[in-house]
C-alpha cells in the first residue's frame, strides 16, 4: 500500500469519527489492479477500502449534488476545480464540502496502458515509483515513464495541487508549465478552417449519443439537457446524423466554456474516442485570454457570465 | 429616368438569381439594429437580399445555441446586431451579448467555420447606411466563401 | 392545434411594386398551421382591420400574422384586431416585408421569395404564441425634476398645480438656469429676470415643490412608478434654515477675485456667494476650493459677521434617498468653447467673446453694469462684429447642426447694442437667417432698419489682434468681395451644445444620447418629450437647442405626461417579461449574475419529484424590463422571455431553413 | 530629456531640393552647417529629383505623388528612417506623397511600379525645424549655444506649406503655430506678436504674377513693421525669395522703405552656435543682414551657455 | 453603375473623380473667399467657383482666371467647415482646362506658361534649373525686361549660377515616371 493511501484512510477515518463530516467520497480498488471505483465511506470502518494512487482518475465532484450535510471529497486538482465551479453555481454550499486535497502527477489512461503493454489480463499490480509507473505482470515487471501512460490532459495539468482546498494530504507538486502554452491544441491551430471542419466531421460522425461524456462531467447538472428538449428541438435526437452530433457537441462545448476543469472524464468515458478535450481546452484558452478566467482556480471566483458585465468589461468592442 | 434606372438595377439583381444565393440570418435588437435596418429601408438604401431578420428585444437575448442552430440547419452566415456599448436600451444587455459572442467566435473557429460567416455589429437606429454596408459586405463575403460546410459539403 | 391567419398587406404599391402579394398569400396558405391567408391593399385601414377581425371569427383563428411594415409602426394596431376579436391581444405577429423587403429589394422574384420566407418565419412564431398578461404595480406619485432652469421650473409648477409632489434637483446654488443669465428675451425684448423671477419665487413657495439646490442625482434604480433615486446635496456650509439672505457674509468675504460662473468669467464673485441677487433660495454657498478657511484655516470672517449664526464650516454632503414615479430631465445646454478654434483666435484674444458673455455684459447687474466694454482695456466698444454659426453648421471644428437660436439672439444683441450706445455699429456675418417663430422675421428686420445693424452674408475666415483692435477677415458673398473690419469687440454666436456631463447622466438614467450628445427622444416626431425608458421625460435644450417658448411648451408637455401617468390607478407592466420554468431550472445562477435590473431572485422550490427543496431562479416581473439577457445566458432552457421564447426563435430558424434549399 | 549622446547618433536622409542648389543656396549651406554642429548626420538622398512643387500638383496629382515617391524610395535606401527637407514646399510635397500612398496604396503602387519607382511607404518626412524642436529638443540645443540674439525682434513667418494641407498630420498648430517662435525664444530673440504668420506670400506666383506677390508681401511687411519686428525668420525659400528680393519693389509701391532682413532659421541657429557667417551664407541675403546680427551681439558673449 | 457614368460627364462628377472632393457639400458660406490671399485678383472668387461646379457651369468656371491665380496656399481647404478641399478642386479644374484645351485667359497666360515650362524642365532633367526656367519663361511670354535688375543682383550673389546645371543621372527614368503617372490616373478612374 502506498503512503498516500494510508494517509487518506487515516484522515477519512478521523473526519468521520469526529463527526465533522457525514460522508467521505474517495476511491476504492476496482475490478482489476489498474482500475479504481468511487467509494463512499459513511462509517469509520468503510474508510479501510479507500485507496489513492495512479489509477484514481474519476472526477469525484460528479457525485456531489446539493448535499444536505457535510461531505469530504478526496480531491485532486481537477476535482477541486470542479467543486469550486459547481459551488459557485449553486449545486453545493461551500460550508458543506470539505476539500481534502491530494497532489496528483497524472492518472492512468487505462486504454493507453493496455495497448502499450499488450498483456492486460496478466496485470497483478500497478504502482508509482518516482517518475515511473511500474506494472507487475505474471511475466515480470514493466517500467514506463509516467507521462507516457497517463491521460493526455494530465500532461498539461495546471492544478496538480488543488488550488482551492481545506487541507492537503501529501506534498504539493508544481503545475505543469505546458498548461499555459496549450501544446495539445497545436495540431488544431495549425489546420486551415477547412481542415478543422473536416477533422470534426470525421470525429463527430462517430458520436453515438450515449452521453457518457455528460454523465461523467461534474458541470453537467441541468435537470433536462438542451439536447433532450423537444420544444425547442435544438439538435436532432439520436445518433448517426452528423448534424445533430455536431449541434450536441458544439452546444456542450459552449455550455462548458469557463466551467470545465480539464479533468478529461468526458474523453476518458467516450466509447468512440472523440477527442472532446480539444474543444474544452480550446474554450478554456479563449476564456483565459478574453476574460482572464480559469474555472475553479480561486475561491473568490465569479461565474464567467458575471465577467461579461459592464462594470467588468475590459475591452470595448467597436 | 428613375424607371429606367430601376429596370437596370433589377436586371443586375436578376442576374444574381441564377447563381447560388447565400442565406444570411440576422438577430437584430429591437431598439437599435432593427430600427437601423428600418431606417435603411425607409431611406430606400438597397442591400443584398440574402438577409433574413429575426427581431429580438436586445442583443443580450441571443443564446449561442440560436447561432449554432442556424449553422446546423444550413444557414451560411449569422449576423448579430445590437446597440453601441453604452447605448443599450436595457443598459447593458449588449455587454452580455459581447461576452457570449466572444465565446461563439472562438468555438466557431475551433469548429472550422470561417470567420466571415459570423459577425457581431453595433448598429444604432440612425446608422441605416452602416446596416446597409454590413449586410452588403457580409453577403459578398458569403458569396466568396460559398455554402457553409460543417465538414460534409 | 394552432390556427394561424396570414394577412399580406400591399401598402398601396409600397409593398406590391416589388412583392407579388397574392402569391405570398397563396404560398403562405400552404404553410404548417396556417388556416387562412389573404391579401389587401391597406391592412392598417379600418377596412383592412375589419377584414382581419372577420377572418379571425370566420376561420376560428388562434393567432395572426400581418405581413406589412415594421412592427414598430403598426404592432399595436393589429394587436387591437386580435383583442377586438376576442383573442388575447398578443396573439399577433408582424412580418416586416416593407422596410426590410420591398423598400430595399427591387427584383420582384427575390423580393417575393424573401417576403414569403419572412411570412413563414412569422407564422412559425405565431403558431407558438401564448396569451400574455400585463401585471400590475403601484405608482409612487412623486415627480423628480433634474435641472432647475426655466424648463424644470415650469414642469414643477405644472405638476405641483395638479396636486402632486415634486422634487427639483439643481446642480448650482440657485434655480433659474440659463434664462436667469439673459438680459432680455427675443422678439419682445422683455426683461428676462422680470418674467423669470416670479416663477422662481412661485416654485420656492409652492408647498408641493421641494427645491434641492447645490445637489446632484447620484444613482437611479427601479422602474416607472418606482424609481429609487439617491441625491447628493453638496455641503453648502450655510444652514438653509437659519440664513436670512442678508448678505453680510458675501459683502465681507476677502476673496473677491474669483471668476463668476454666472457672469461667464467676465466678472468676479466672492468665495461665499449667491450667484446673482435674485437667487432662489437666497442662501449663499461657500466655494470650498477658493475659501481661505478651507484652504488655509484662516479668515472665518463670514461666520463672525453672520447675524443668524448660519455659517457652518463642518457641514457635510447629505445623501437623500427617495422614490419617485416619474423623472423629468431638464438639464439644459452648454455653450461651445471657442478656445480650440484657431482661426478665431483660439480663445487667446480677450476682445473675442461668446454670445452669452455679451449677454452678461448687456445686463445692468452684470460685470460691466450694462455697458459694452472691451475686456482687454475696459474701453467702450463702438464697432462690434457678430459672427453667427460659430461652431454650428461646421463639420470640421464644431457641430453639423444649426443651433437654432443664434440668428435671433444675435439680432437682439445688435438691437441692445444700439440702445446702450447709439453711436455703435453692429456688423453681423451670417450664412442664412433662420427666423421661423412668431414675430421673429419682423424682429430681424427691425434690427436692420430701426437699429442699423449691417448684415453681411458670409463667414469670417480669420481674426487676430491688430493694435488694440481685432481685425476680422470676412466676405460679403452677395456684394462679392472680401471684407476687412477692425473691430473693438467680436461676439461669436457660439453653438448650443449638450451639457458636458450629459452622457454620464444618460447612462445613469438608462436613456441614450444622439450622435451629438443630446438626450434621445423616443420618437423625433410623435414622442418628442418621451424617452425610451418609460416614466422618464425630457424638456428643453437637454433634447436639442431650443428657445424659451419651445422650452416652456416642452416642459408643460412633460408635466402633462407625468400627470397622466400619476392619474392612473395602477401601472400595467410590459407583458413580454422573463419567466422561469422551475422544473427545468438547475439553480446555477447564470441568469442571476447576468440580469442588469436585479430582477431575478433565487428562491426555494419544493421539488416534489426529487423530494427535496432546492434553489431556483424567480423573476420579479415589476423589475424585469424584458431584455432577455437571462434567457440568453440560461443553459437548461428554464429561463425564457415571453413573446421571444427559445421555442419561437428556434421555430423561425427552422421555418426559414425549410424554405431555403440547403 | 534625451541625452546629448543620443543626438550625436542621429542619422537622417537629407533632401535639399532644386532651390537649395540654386537661389536658396544659403539655406542648404546653413542647414548642413547647423546639423554638423549639432551632431546630426545628414545623408544626402542619392540622385534625388525635383519634388514637383509648385507645378506638378497643379496639373496632376499622380505626377505629384510619383515625383515625391521616387525621392522617398531613394531616401529609404540610405537606411535612415526619416528624410528631412528644409524647403517647406519640398517638405509638404514629400509628406503629401507619403500620405497619399498610405491612403491608396493599391492603385498608386501599381502606378509607381510602371513608373519604375521602388517605394513601399513608411518613411517619416520631417522638416529640420521639426527635427530641432521635436527630436533634438530645445533644451539640448540651448546647451550648445554660444551666443544669444539678445532680444532681436523677429517676426516668425511660417507661410503656408509648413502647416498645411491640414489633412496631413502636422507637428504644429495650423492656425497658431508656435515652433519657430519657441526656437527663436531659445535663441534669445523676442518673437513679436503679429497676425500674418500663416498668410500666403504668393509663393509660386513669383515669376508669373509678381504684381500679386508685391501686394501680398506689402501687407505682410506692413503688419510685421507695425508689430515692431526688425527682421523675419522663415522656413521656406519661396517665402524668403518673395519677402527678401521684392521688398524694395513692394516698398516703393507704397512709398516706404522697409529694410527687414529675411533670415532662414537655420542661419540664426548657426549664428548662435557660433558658426562663421560665411558658412551660413548670410551675405547672400539681398536685404543687408549681417550688421543687424552683429549689432545684437556686440559686447555680449556666451551668456546663454553659462546660464541655465 | 449607370448613374455613375452619367455623373462623370458633369463638371461636378469630373471634379469628384479627379479630386475626390464632394463639392455638393458646399453651402456657400464664403469662408474660403474670406481667407483667400489672392481673391482680390480672381474674376470669380473661390466660393462662387464651388457654386459653378455645383451647377456644372463649365465654361464660366474654366474661362475665368481664378484657377490660374490660385496660389495653392491651402488656406481655403484648411478652414472649410464642410471639409470641401477647395484647393484640390482648383487643381482638378486646372487639369480639366488643360486636358480639354481651354486656353488660359490672356492675363493668366503667364502662369500657364510657367507651369508648362516648369514641368517640361523636370521631365527633361529630373531637376529644376531655375535659370533655364526663367529663360524659357521669358522666351514664351515675351516678358524679357521683367525683373532684369533682380536677376543681376541674384547673379551677383551667386544665387543664379548658369554654369551650374543640375540633372538626375538617368533622365530616361523621368520620362518613364511621367508616362506612368499621366496614364495611370486615367486607368484608375
Amino acid at each position: 500500500m502506498s503512503d498516500l493511501t494510508d494517509k487518506v484512510r487515516a484522515r477519512a477515518k478521523e473526519l468521520l469519527e469526529s463527526g465533522e463530516v457525514k460522508l467521505v467520497i474517495g476511491h476504492a480498488r476496482g475490478t482489476t489492479p489498474y482500475r479504481s471505483r468511487p467509494h463512499f465511506a459513511s462509517t469509520p470502518e468503510q474508510t479501510a477500502d479507500l485507496i489513492h494512487d495512479v489509477t484514481c482518475a474519476t472526477n469525484l465532484a460528479v457525485y456531489v449534488s446539493k448535499p444536505k450535510e457535510k461531505v469530504a471529497v478526496i480531491a485532486k486538482g481537477c476535482d477541486a476545480r470542479s467543486l469550486i465551479t459547481i459551488i459557485n453555481e449553486g449545486q453545493a454550499e461551500r460550508g458543506n464540502v470539505v476539500i481534502v486535497g491530494v497532489p496528483c502527477e497524472g492518472k492512468l489512461d487505462e486504454g493507453g496502458l493496455l495497448e502499450r503493454l499488450g498483456f492486460p489480463r496478466q496485470v497483478k499490480a500497478v504502482r508509482e515509483e518516482g517518475e515511473e509507473v511500474v506494472v507487475e505482470g505474471t511475466e515480470g515487471e514493466v517500467r514506463v515513464a509516467r507521462d507516457e501512460v497517463v491521460m493526455p490532459n494530465c500532461t498539461y495539468c495546471r492544478a496538480r495541487t488543488p488550488a482551492v482546498r481545506d487541507e492537503l494530504i501529501g506534498d504539493p507538486v508544481p503545475a505543469r508549465e505546458e498548461a499555459d502554452s496549450y501544446p495539445d491544441l497545436a495540431e488544431l491551430d495549425a489546420m486551415t478552417e477547412a481542415e478543422r471542419a473536416a477533422f470534426w466531421h470525421e470525429q463527430l460522425s462517430k458520436c453515438i449519443r450515449c452521453y457518457a461524456c455528460r454523465n461523467a462531467c461534474p458541470s453537467c447538472f441541468c435537470p433536462e439537457c438542451f439536447v433532450d428538449e423537444y420544444h425547442p428541438q435544438w439538435a436532432l435526437h439520436g445518433g448517426g446524423q452528423f448534424r445533430g452530433n455536431w449541434m450536441w457537441n458544439i452546444g456542450r462545448a459552449q455550455h462548458l466554456a469557463g466551467r470545465c476543469s480539464a479533468c478529461g472524464s468526458c474523453q476518458r468515458g467516450c466509447p468512440v474516442d472523440i477527442p472532446l478535450m480539444l474543444l474544452n481546452r480550446w474554450m478554456e484558452r479563449a476564456t483565459n485570454e478574453a476574460f482572464d478566467h480559469l474555472a475553479g482556480m480561486s475561491e473568490e471566483q465569479k461565474q464567467l457570465a458575471a465577467l461579461f458585465r459592464k462594470a467588468e468589461a475590459k475591452v470595448e468592442h467597436g | 429616368m428613375a424607371q429606367q434606372l430601376t429596370a437596370e438595377t433589377a436586371t443586375e439583381e436578376r442576374a444574381e438569381v441564377a447563381e447560388w444565393r447565400p442565406t444570411l440570418l440576422a438577430y437584430l435588437c429591437n431598439w437599435c439594429s432593427y430600427a437601423g435596418a428600418n431606417l435603411a429601408g425607409a431611406s430606400r438604401m438597397p442591400y443584398d437580399a440574402a438577409i433574413r431578420v429575426i427581431r429580438v428585444p436586445c442583443s443580450g437575448r441571443v443564446d449561442p445555441l440560436m447561432i449554432y442552430k442556424a449553422f446546423e440547419r444550413g444557414v451560411d452566415g449569422v449576423l448579430v446586431g445590437g446597440c453601441h456599448l453604452g447605448d443599450c436600451h436595457y443598459s447593458e444587455g449588449n455587454y452580455a451579448c459581447q461576452g457570449r459572442m466572444t465565446l461563439v467566435k472562438a468555438l466557431l473557429k475551433a469548429a472550422g467555420i470561417e470567420e466571415g460567416r459570423f459577425r457581431l455589429e453595433w448598429i444604432s437606429a440612425s446608422e441605416g447606411s452602416i446596416f446597409q454596408a454590413v449586410v452588403n459586405e457580409m453577403a459578398a463575403k458569403l458569396r466568396e466563401l460559398g455554402p457553409a460546410r460543417m465538414g460534409d459539403g | 392545434m394552432p390556427r394561424v391567419g396570414v394577412f399580406v398587406c400591399q401598402c398601396g404599391t409600397n409593398i406590391a411594386k416589388s412583392v407579388d402579394c397574392a402569391k405570398v398569400a397563396e404560398e403562405a396558405a400552404k404553410l404548417p398551421y396556417v388556416a387562412h391567408a389573404a391579401t389587401y391593399v391597406y391592412m392598417c385601414s379600418s377596412a383592412g382591420q375589419q377584414m382581419i377581425e372577420d377572418a379571425i371569427r370566420e376561420h376560428n383563428l388562434s393567432a395572426i400574422v400581418v405581413s406589412a411594415c415594421t412592427p414598430q409602426m403598426h404592432q399595436k394596431t393589429f394587436e387591437g384586431c386580435t383583442e377586438r376579436s376576442g383573442l388575447n391581444r398578443y396573439m399577433s405577429t408582424m412580418a416586416n416585408i416593407r422596410e426590410q423587403c420591398s423598400y430595399v429589394h427591387k427584383d420582384p422574384e427575390l423580393a417575393t421569395q424573401k417576403a414569403l420566407e419572412l411570412t413563414a418565419m412569422a407564422a412559425a412564431k405565431a403558431a407558438r404564441d401564448e396569451p400574455l398578461f400585463q401585471s400590475e404595480a403601484p405608482i409612487n406619485r412623486k415627480a423628480l425634476i433634474v435641472g432647475g432652469g426655466v424648463a424644470g421650473i415650469q414642469a414643477a409648477l405644472d405638476i405641483a398645480e395638479a396636486g402632486y409632489e415634486v422634487t427639483v434637483v439643481e446642480k448650482t446654488p440657485s434655480i433659474g438656469g440659463r434664462m436667469s443669465q439673459f438680459d432680455k428675451t427675443f422678439p419682445t425684448l422683455d426683461c428676462s429676470a422680470c418674467i423669470l423671477t416670479p416663477k422662481m419665487v412661485e416654485a420656492y413657495q409652492n408647498p408641493n415643490i421641494r427645491l434641492l439646490t447645490y445637489a446632484e442625482v447620484e444613482q437611479v434604480g427601479g422602474f416607472v412608478g418606482n424609481f429609487e433615486v439617491k441625491i447628493r446635496k453638496h455641503a453648502r456650509s450655510v444652514d438653509e434654515e437659519k440664513c436670512t439672505g442678508c448678505g453680510s457674509c458675501w459683502e465681507k468675504c476677502p476673496q473677491k477675485k474669483i471668476p463668476s460662473e454666472y457672469d461667464e468669467q467676465l466678472g468676479p464673485r466672492t468665495a461665499i456667494y449667491v450667484p446673482f441677487p435674485q437667487a432662489v433660495p437666497l442662501v449663499p454657498v461657500i466655494d470650498r476650493e477658493n475659501c481661505l478657511k478651507f484652504l488655509k484655516d484662516r479668515c472665518g470672517v463670514c461666520q463672525k459677521v453672520c447675524p443668524a449664526n448660519a455659517v457652518d464650516y463642518t457641514q457635510e454632503d447629505e445623501i437623500i434617498e427617495d422614490t419617485f414615479g416619474a423623472i423629468v430631465v431638464a438639464t439644459g445646454f452648454d455653450v461651445w468653447d471657442h478656445s480650440d478654434y484657431g482661426e478665431y483666435g483660439a480663445g487667446q484674444i480677450p476682445d473675442v467673446i461668446s454670445g452669452i458673455q455679451f449677454e452678461r455684459m448687456l445686463n445692468l447687474s452684470g460685470p460691466t453694469h450694462g455697458k459694452v466694454l472691451r475686456p482687454s482695456d475696459g474701453k467702450e466698444a463702438k464697432t462690434v462684429v457678430f459672427v453667427q454659426c460659430a461652431g454650428s453648421r461646421d463639420d470640421q471644428h464644431g457641430y453639423p447642426y444649426c443651433s437654432k437660436v443664434c440668428c435671433m439672439y444675435t439680432a437682439k444683441h445688435a438691437i441692445l447694442l444700439r440702445e446702450k450706445a447709439p453711436d455703435a455699429q453692429a456688423y453681423i456675418f451670417y450664412i442664412d437667417i433662420r427666423a421661423t417663430g412668431k414675430g421673429y422675421e419682423e424682429f430681424i428686420r427691425d434690427a436692420q432698419r430701426k437699429y442699423g445693424a449691417q448684415y453681411i452674408r458670409g463667414r469670417v475666415s480669420r481674426m487676430f489682434r491688430q493694435g488694440d483692435k481685432v481685425r476680422v477677415f470676412g466676405v460679403d458673398t452677395l456684394g462679392g468681395g472680401q471684407v476687412k473690419i477692425d473691430a473693438d469687440l467680436v461676439v461669436l454666436a457660439t453653438a448650443i451644445e449638450p451639457r458636458h456631463d450629459a452622457k454620464a447622466l444618460s447612462q445613469l438614467l438608462g436613456i441614450g444620447c444622439d450622435n451629438n450628445g443630446f438626450f434621445n427622444e423616443a420618437h423625433p416626431k410623435l414622442a418628442p418629450v418621451d424617452t425610451m425608458s418609460a416614466g422618464i421625460y425630457i424638456a428643453g435644450a437637454a433634447q436639442f437647442a431650443r428657445d424659451i417658448p419651445d422650452t416652456v411648451a416642452m416642459a408643460s408637455a412633460t408635466a402633462a405626461k407625468v400627470v397622466g401617468l400619476f392619474s392612473k390607478e395602477k401601472l400595467l407592466s410590459e407583458p413580454s417579461v422573463a419567466n422561469c420554468d422551475v422544473n427545468l431550472c438547475s439553480g446555477c445562477r447564470a441568469c442571476y449574475v447576468t440580469c442588469p435590473y436585479d430582477a431575478i431572485e433565487m428562491t426555494e422550490h419544493d421539488d416534489r419529484a426529487a423530494r427535496m427543496t432546492r434553489m431556483v431562479a424567480c423573476v420579479n416581473e415589476n423589475l424585469c424590463h424584458g431584455c432577455g439577457a437571462c434567457s440568453g445566458a440560461c443553459r437548461s432552457g428554464a429561463m425564457t422571455l415571453r413573446a421571444f421564447t427559445d421555442n419561437q426563435i428556434e421555430a423561425q430558424v427552422e421555418a426559414l431553413c425549410e424554405l431555403v434549399p440547403a | 530629456m534625451d541625452s546629448p549622446e543620443r543626438h550625436t547618433q542621429m542619422r537622417v536622409a537629407y533632401y535639399p531640393g532644386c532651390s537649395l542648389e540654386g537661389t536658396a543656396i544659403e539655406f542648404d549651406q546653413s542647414c548642413r552647417a547647423m546639423c554638423e554642429a549639432l551632431g546630426i548626420e545628414l545623408v544626402e538622398v542619392p540622385d534625388w529629383n525635383c519634388c514637383g512643387a509648385s507645378s506638378a500638383h497643379f496639373v496632376n496629382h499622380d505626377l505629384a505623388v510619383a515625383l515625391g515617391a521616387r525621392n522617398l524610395g531613394l531616401a529609404q535606401r540610405t537606411g535612415a528612417d526619416q528624410v528631412t527637407a528644409p524647403c517647406a514646399a519640398c517638405y509638404a510635397r514629400l509628406k503629401f506623397s507619403e500620405y497619399k500612398l498610405h491612403e491608396d496604396p493599391e492603385r498608386l503602387g501599381q502606378m509607381l511600379e510602371r513608373g519604375g519607382v521602388d517605394y513601399k511607404g513608411g518613411l517619416r518626412v520631417s522638416s529640420p525645424l521639426e527635427l530641432l524642436v521635436r527630436d533634438y529638443g530645445l533644451e539640448a540645443l540651448k546647451e550648445k549655444l554660444v551666443q544669444s540674439l539678445n532680444g532681436l525682434k523677429v517676426a516668425c513667418y511660417y507661410g503656408c506649406l509648413l502647416v498645411r494641407p491640414t489633412e496631413m498630420p502636422s507637428f504644429d498648430d495650423p492656425e497658431n503655430p508656435r515652433s519657430l517662435d519657441s526656437l527663436m525664444e531659445t535663441l534669445g530673440a523676442e518673437p513679436v506678436d503679429w497676425a500674418y504668420r500663416v498668410e500666403c506670400c504668393g509663393g509660386g506666383l513669383a515669376l508669373g504674377r509678381a504684381d500679386i506677390v508685391r501686394k501680398l508681401i506689402g501687407d505682410i511687411l506692413d503688419n510685421a513693421v507695425e508689430a515692431g519686428a526688425e527682421c523675419f525668420v522663415v522656413a521656406c525659400p519661396l517665402c524668403q525669395g518673395n519677402l527678401d528680393w521684392r521688398q524694395t519693389e513692394a516698398g516703393s509701391q507704397r512709398g516706404k522703405q522697409y529694410n527687414l532682413p529675411v533670415y532662414y532659421y537655420t542661419q540664426l541657429v548657426g549664428w548662435c552656435l557660433g558658426l562663421p557667417p560665411q558658412r551660413l551664407g548670410i551675405e547672400k541675403l539681398l536685404t543687408p543682414a549681417t550688421t543687424l546680427l552683429e549689432r545684437k551681439v556686440s559686447g555680449l558673449v556666451s551668456q546663454v551657455s553659462e546660464g541655465v | 453603375m449607370a448613374d455613375d457614368k452619367k455623373a462623370e460627364k458633369t463638371l461636378l462628377g469630373q471634379v469628384l473623380a479627379l479630386s475626390g472632393v464632394h463639392v455638393e457639400n458646399c453651402y456657400q458660406c464664403g469662408k474660403c473667399t474670406a481667407g483667400c490671399p489672392v481673391a482680390f485678383e480672381m474674376e470669380i472668387p473661390p466660393q462662387q467657383m464651388m457654386r459653378m461646379v455645383q451647377l456644372n457651369l463649365k465654361d464660366r468656371a474654366l474661362n475665368a482666371n481664378t484657377v490660374w491665380v490660385c496660389a495653392s496656399c491651402e488656406t481655403c481647404s484648411a478652414r472649410c467647415p464642410m471639409d470641401v478641399k477647395v484647393a484640390d478642386v482648383m487643381d482638378a479644374l486646372r487639369r480639366i482646362a488643360i486636358e480639354e484645351g481651354v486656353p488660359a485667359p490672356a492675363e493668366a497666360r503667364t502662369m500657364a506658361v510657367f507651369h508648362r515650362e516648369f514641368l517640361g524642365g523636370i521631365r527633361r532633367w529630373g531637376r529644376l534649373n531655375e535659370h533655364e526656367l526663367i529663360g524659357l519663361y521669358k522666351l514664351h511670354t515675351g516678358k524679357f525686361m521683367d525683373d532684369v535688375g533682380l536677376g543681376i543682383r541674384l547673379f551677383g550673389k551667386q544665387k543664379i549660377r548658369p554654369w551650374h546645371f543640375q540633372k538626375v543621372k538617368r533622365t530616361e527614368d523621368m520620362a518613364r515616371l511621367f508616362e506612368a503617372a499621366l496614364s495611370g490616373e486615367k486607368d484608375g478612374h
